[in-house]
């Protein structure tokens, strides 16, 4: 069973400056499962997703004491590169943020830079993972317009459709709706329910309902603490401590 | 719009499973009522303690339909057309599980009444059963098919099984009063129509509930007599 | 419904205000063309534009301004061969590479500088750099193309770079972000991303740079030269239209055909720079319209 | 192996572009720094009291520059005056008033058009309109209204950057409480873009005071040493007054030291009203948080 | 974060009214069990009547009741805590509809049992029907304070109802056999003795969601004395 | 009866250029309730309600058929000063919009533009919106300091007191919460329920559970037409037109 736990986080702390955003999490992510973190704002949720795939590495002045195991290995070791670390671990943000320019680019873009040269074979990835993310149809008679042309739906479905290319293990999504609307949403939501049998999904959200609608595990960030992890089906309907419940059911604060 | 609807989501998928489920649960307790009426004619103790076992798979699926529907409840916040069908499918699966120890009940007296010599020949007694259970199919086929008729059929059909619970009642009370012999027997057949006669009380519940599901109109304290004409016509317009 | 007049009254009153700037604009064309029409009166468009010999105050004259054009197209070239690739090199440094600290200052330093008087920089030419270039390269003169051409670079590079860091600041921070979340290293993200992104911006920077360089006047009229010929070398004088306006603007005897020649090359001047900023206007529109989504 | 190679290659080609882009910053700095530094080191030994309070003399081989300096000031007050007001409103009806139409695309572009003429084109339109058409002859008046004209671009440019940096959302809120559209630009609108406007005027300030062509055939004096009495007299400039002495004078290389401290005053004077838009305008951005 | 909680939010007073409403049930449920057990020891007709119209009151309630939880459901969404709250009261408030609808059948038999002379003086049943009262209020009581333990106790009353009923219908079947002209009298003593035997398995169901409600453990399908002591302490720490 | 309904919209219509974004909208808002639009982006909730204070006038090129009856008067009628209706029908943004002043000031600057200049009146104008808006006790010692240091949801229930302090008869508001944390969003909306007793509010959400928890009526827009209105209650639970039930369980596009 020690496989299934793609990620592992030992005791990490996280500090910006000298202030510490993140206190003593340690959390395993599993293999094929959507996990959720959720918690009010600034409790350190998209904190600790950034930091699972090093992006936390471009803000200055922060530093992070603990392990992050990713298979097996401490990400923040010193002999870890980590463009190699992110190859392996997606993001998809907050806001669409697809390249300016063609759909086509957008995607073969990171394989580009890997090494992936191969006109043939790019054009099949560009198709494989247009259809993982569902957006095939909408755009394969388009592929060489602007990204910027699509809605804001369907350039979020592309900018998961590109992390997709890079063939990660792991996608991490930062509140990937939080700027669609709710039809979008809905698909997206889809899109995340059924990527999940091929990859581990990893998304903070503040819409409590998103989690519970989406995610097998839960984990309640506050204060930068994990307050409670377990499955989301425990979380919402009997969750163990009373922060958690009186989270969910909107008594906090 | 009309024809965009998406393939399956998976929370439609969970919807179907809870349907699925209850259709299950639905089956297994008009098989009980068949096999316990069998039992009753053939005088099969074996049949009747089949179908007290069989009772536990019934209240494992009622656990696991109220789970599953609170689970929806908690997960997926439905309104609309999904509330009122998992609101519906909370209510049938206890009716259900209530016609399940119903049937347990029965099979119990049959027990009893196997012990002794038979009464009399069970006319009215299969009657009822077959009443109660093309009962149960029905409100469940209203169920699935969403139809609103076909469950105010069964609404209506409540009250044959009442006027038969009666008669067997009095032709009992008669047996009774003649020969003192044959009380014990005559209560535990009583109990039997008794419990038969909730069976379809439960039936009529489930039909209840699809009207409400399909309507919207809650017609429980309403009988079925007093303007079941109208409620389904109520029904608006699809689409 | 007096709320209502005094608003169409200011409405209309600030209305009048703002069609001062096109009232400018025709009076300039007029006045430039008031003074500058006359001269082809003494010779043809042609012969103005396209005649090699400026002699305005030979007996008889020659209006030629080619050399002139040639000169400003000379140094313009040149310098801006120079400007834009330190320009915009140092505009990625300060907005993608450069500590905090380093940033925070260059920033509005670079801005300073691009506040720099073009005296400052022609005198700076004559001072130090043409002595300079006399010396280290045997020349007759340390005034020529090459001393002018850096010296407008110099001028240029502050402009350029200061815009082209706004451009690439504003690039929004996601595309950044995504960048590296697919893999990219910090080169590759600032090359293959953010530049491209920018580049609206940068080639608005580059062209307002080079319409600086070409209308600019005390650089040349200091540091070119002053030769009205077309040069041979790069080490060649040169005498661009600014230069020569300005220099001879108050030699020449008023309303006469010199006095004409200087507005009309003016004109060609003014022109010139019009059409450079109407590619400018239309570059970035064109580019604001597709969302910057042709790259 | 071949992604470690591949990844090699990468943080090679990182490492040039790095290189080369830290080389250019620095031959930037080396450039503009080395030739503040060298103005900086000459000039200072000249600069003294009296160098700023007397007028030239002997040619202007001696003395000081203050009729160049109130020359400066007087032309760059004039410019301010002309063009502040004028570029104010006209960006007001820019951002404010104006639909979307074929004359305010005209306007926009006259603008545009405007800022991009260049300086010594502004000369000749001053020489033409203000010293020979109506007569003004070479004087503060021509000089600061061919300045004014300058500018505006420059102003009406920054005003109305200021004006559409206030947030769409604070004008509907203020219409939302049924206040009038006048009302909203005066009490809402223009606070919040004053700060801006401001540093974008103090900006052509600068500008002004450091152009030499225009005010060469408008307003500049070669030499005079007496002060101006009205709007009609010629002064001298200090921009104006480096060129001569460094190209026209007689003595050029006796009166290097001059040169150097008129270019150290300009410069000073120049960099020094930069700064402050500068620091003005950081400061609010510091300060405000929409 | 303690001691924080808001005055009490539109939300709250939602669920604060199907609370209030469902104690108000559960009075008059209360109430007409009280009656009912009056009116068979007094032979009051009267009282008797009283209960069966008194039902209206209840079945409006349970309509009320489950409308406003479907209404919350629908218009909240309620999750964890306010779920397993919302759930139970829609349990509950059928529970407490079906006690009415059994004190209504109990007074149906006393009007009949008014007709005839006594058969016995009524001991075990004001018993029973005793016990059944105060297993609705105790299960009604755990419910307002969510005590677990309390809805234990409640639901290990039921074994004793089910003896009190065992023994009634021994001795009534006695009196049958011995005398022919008991039957009748019998039949409905029998019938009032199995209603209150009803009313006290719905007094455990109430129970028995109520431990749910605290717990979240389901119990529906567990007997008291299966491993009712562990249920109530496996419950969280409480902040 | 005939008194209840403040705003009536009669046949509008309304088109940006040649397009029709509203078709035929009759609609009654009634008095001391809190009415929702809902529907998919672009189905003209929001144009709708901008129309209803003549918001819509800022943008060039509009123009709107029909009638829109406030208090029985046409509030389009050539002679009706906007100024004025908008006095009447306050609204609040999607984004918090306080001003760059004072807590005081902002509340205040409607009022004294409209001609309340005594101090005294002012302040006992400024406590009461503060107190309307639950925000009172959070800054009344600070009614000095700029609003923009304000928290967000501070910010936008400063907002609603700035619009009180007008003391409108109407309330619109466009997606209030849309901006803020989920906290802040529960405060707002406990907000709105009290709030319905002294105004009548139209609130524009494209959070569908967000009309369902604060609304007392729900209106139904897909691509400008009102397709239902009817009691948020009827809506949620069995809404009769089957648009409706498809968009609101999310069976839509």
């Amino acid at each position: 069973m020690e496989d299934n736990r793609v990620i592992k986080t030992k005791d990490v702390n996280f500090f910006y400056g000298k202030f510490r955003a993140l206190t003593d999490i340690s959390m395993d992510f599993e293999k094929h499962r959507v996990t959720a973190l959720i918690g009010p704002s600034g409790c350190g949720k998209s904190t600790l997703l950034r930091l699972l795939n090093r992006m936390n590495d471009l803000i200055d002045g922060t530093h992070v004491e603990g392990e992050v195991l990713f298979e097996g290995k401490n990400i923040y070791a010193p002999d870890v590169d980590p463009v190699e670390v992110r190859r392996r671990i997606g993001m998809v943000f907050q806001k669409p943020n697809p390249f300016p320019k063609s759909i086509f680019d957008n995607i073969t873009y990171g394989p580009k830079l890997a090494g992936l040269g191969d006109r043939i074979e790019l054009e099949a990835l560009v198709e494989q993972s247009l259809r993982q993310a569902v957006l095939w149809d909408e755009v394969k008679d388009i592929l060489g317009q602007s990204a910027m042309m699509l809605s804001g739906g369907q350039q979020q479905r592309l900018c998961i459709a590109r992390a997709l290319a890079m063939k990660p293990d792991v996608l991490l999504m930062d509140e990937p709706t939080s700027a669609l609307d709710p039809i979008s949403t809905a698909k997206i939501e889809e899109l995340i329910q059924d990527l999940k049998k091929d990859y581990t999904i990893i998304i903070v959200t503040h819409n409590m309902q998103q989690a519970a609608r989406i995610s097998d595990m839960t984990g309640f960030f506050y204060l930068g603490k994990l307050i409670e992890y377990s499955a989301t089906e425990k979380i919402f309907t009997r969750p163990d401590i009373k922060q958690t419940e009186d989270y969910i059911t909107g008594r906090f604060g | 719009m009309e024809g965009t609807r998406r393939t399956s989501t998976h929370y439609e998928r969970e919807l179907q499973d809870i349907k699925q489920n209850l259709l299950y649960s639905g089956a297994l307790t008009e098989k009980a009522i068949e096999n316990v009426t069998a039992s009753l004619l053939d005088r099969s103790s074996d049949l009747a303690r089949q179908v007290i076992e069989g009772d536990a798979e019934i209240d494992r699926l009622d656990t696991e339909i109220e789970e599953q529907c609170i689970r929806l409840l908690a997960l997926r916040q439905p309104i609309a057309r999904d509330l009122r069908f998992i609101t519906t499918a909370i209510k049938i699966n206890g009716h259900l599980e209530r016609i399940g120890d119903m049937a347990v009940n029965i099979a119990e007296r049959v027990l009893a009444l196997n012990e002794v010599p038979q009464l009399k020949p069970y006319i009215d007694l299969p009657r009822m059963a077959e009443i109660a259970r093309s009962m149960i199919r029905g409100s469940l086929d209203a169920f699935v098919r969403e139809e609103c008729e076909l469950a105010n059929r069964v609404r209506r059909m409540d009250s044959e099984i009442d006027t038969l619970n009666e008669q067997i009642f009095r032709e009992l009370l008669t047996f009774m009063l003649e020969d003192a012999r044959t009380i014990h027997r005559a209560l535990l057949i009583m109990q039997v129509s008794k419990n038969l006669e909730r069976i379809a009380d439960h039936a009529k519940g489930i039909a209840d509930m699809v009207v409400y599901m399909v309507t919207g109109i809650n017609v429980r304290h309403q009988w079925p007599g007093e303007d079941h004409d109208d409620v389904c016509r109520t029904r608006r317009e699809e689409g | 419904m007096t709320r209502k007049l005094k608003e169409i009254l200011i409405r209309r009153i600030f209305f009048l205000f703002a069609c001062v700037s096109i009232l400018i604009l025709g009076l300039i064309v007029t006045f430039l063309f008031r003074e500058g029409i006359p001269i082809f009166r003494v010779v043809s468009v042609k012969e103005f534009l396209l005649g090699s010999e400026w002699y305005p105050t030979f007996d008889p004259p020659a209006f030629g301004i080619w050399p002139l054009i040639v000169g400003s197209f000379i140094v313009t070239s040149f310098s801006t061969l120079i400007a834009v690739p330190l320009g915009v090199l140092s505009a990625v440094y300060i907005s993608e590479i450069a500590p905090r600290p380093v940033k925070e200052i260059a920033k509005p330093v670079i801005e300073l500088l691009a506040g720099l008087p073009s005296v400052v920089l022609g005198f700076f030419g004559m001072v130090v750099l043409a002595p300079w270039l006399q010396d280290t390269f045997d020349l007759p003169t340390g005034l020529n193309i090459v001393n002018a051409s850096l010296m407008l670079a110099l001028m240029a590079i502050p402009t350029i770079s200061s815009i082209a860091e706004d451009a690439l600041y504003a690039v929004p921070r996601e595309f950044k972000e995504a960048s590296y979340a697919l893999g990219a290293t910090k080169s590759e993200t600032i090359l293959k991303v953010i530049v491209p992104s920018a580049l609206s911006g940068i080639s608005t920077a580059v062209i307002l740079g080079m319409a600086r360089a070409i209308g600019e006047t005390m650089v040349v009229l200091m540091v070119a030269g002053g030769a009205a010929a077309i040069p041979e070398s790069l080490f060649d004088s040169v005498r661009p239209m600014p230069a020569s306006i300005a220099a001879e603007m108050g030699e020449a005897p008023f309303r006469s055909d010199h006095y004409h020649a200087l507005f009309a090359t003016g004109i060609v001047l003014f022109l010139l720079t019009l059409a450079f900023n109407l590619i400018a206007d239309y570059v970035s529109h064109k580019f604001r319209e597709t969302g910057s989504g042709t790259l | 192996m071949a992604l470690q190679t591949s990844m090699r290659w990468r943080y090679f080609k990182e490492g040039v572009f790095f290189g080369l882009v830290r080389l250019s910053a620095f031959l930037l700095t080396a450039a503009l720094g080395g030739l503040l530094l060298y103005i900086f080191v000459n000039g200072l030994g000249v600069l003294s009291w009296d160098f700023l309070t007397l007028p030239p003399t002997d040619s202007m081989t001696k003395g000081g520059i203050m009729p160049a300096i109130l020359g400066t000031l007087y032309l760059t007050t004039g410019a301010i005056l002309v063009a502040l007001p004028l570029g104010i409103v006209s960006a007001v009806y820019l951002t404010e008033y104006a639909k979307q139409g074929p004359l305010v695309r005209v306007i926009r572009v006259g603008v545009n058009c405007l800022a991009g003429v260049p300086s010594i084109v502004f000369g000749l339109f001053g020489l033409g309109l203000f010293v020979v058409f109506l007569q003004f002859g070479s004087c503060i008046l021509s000089g600061a209204l061919t300045l004014g004209i300058l500018i505006l671009p420059t102003i009406i440019g920054a005003s109305e950057e200021a004006l559409k940096a206030v947030p769409q959302t604070f004008r509907e809120a203020s219409l939302a409480l049924g206040v009038s559209k006048w009302q909203t630009i005066v009490r809402i609108v223009l606070p919040n873009a004053l700060p801006g406007i401001l540093t974008g005027s103090i900006l052509g300030i600068g500008r002004a005071a450091g152009e030499t062509a225009p005010v060469m055939f408008t307003a500049a004096a070669f030499y005079t040493a007496k002060l101006p009495s009205s709007i009609f007299d010629e002064v001298m400039a200090l921009p104006f007054h480096i060129y001569v002495l460094a190209t026209a004078g007689t003595h050029i290389e006796a009166t290097r030291p001059i040169q150097f401290g008129t270019i150290l005053v300009l410069v000073g004077l120049v960099l020094g009203v930069d700064l402050i838009a500068i620091v003005i305008r950081s400061t609010m951005r510091k300060r405000k948080r929409w």
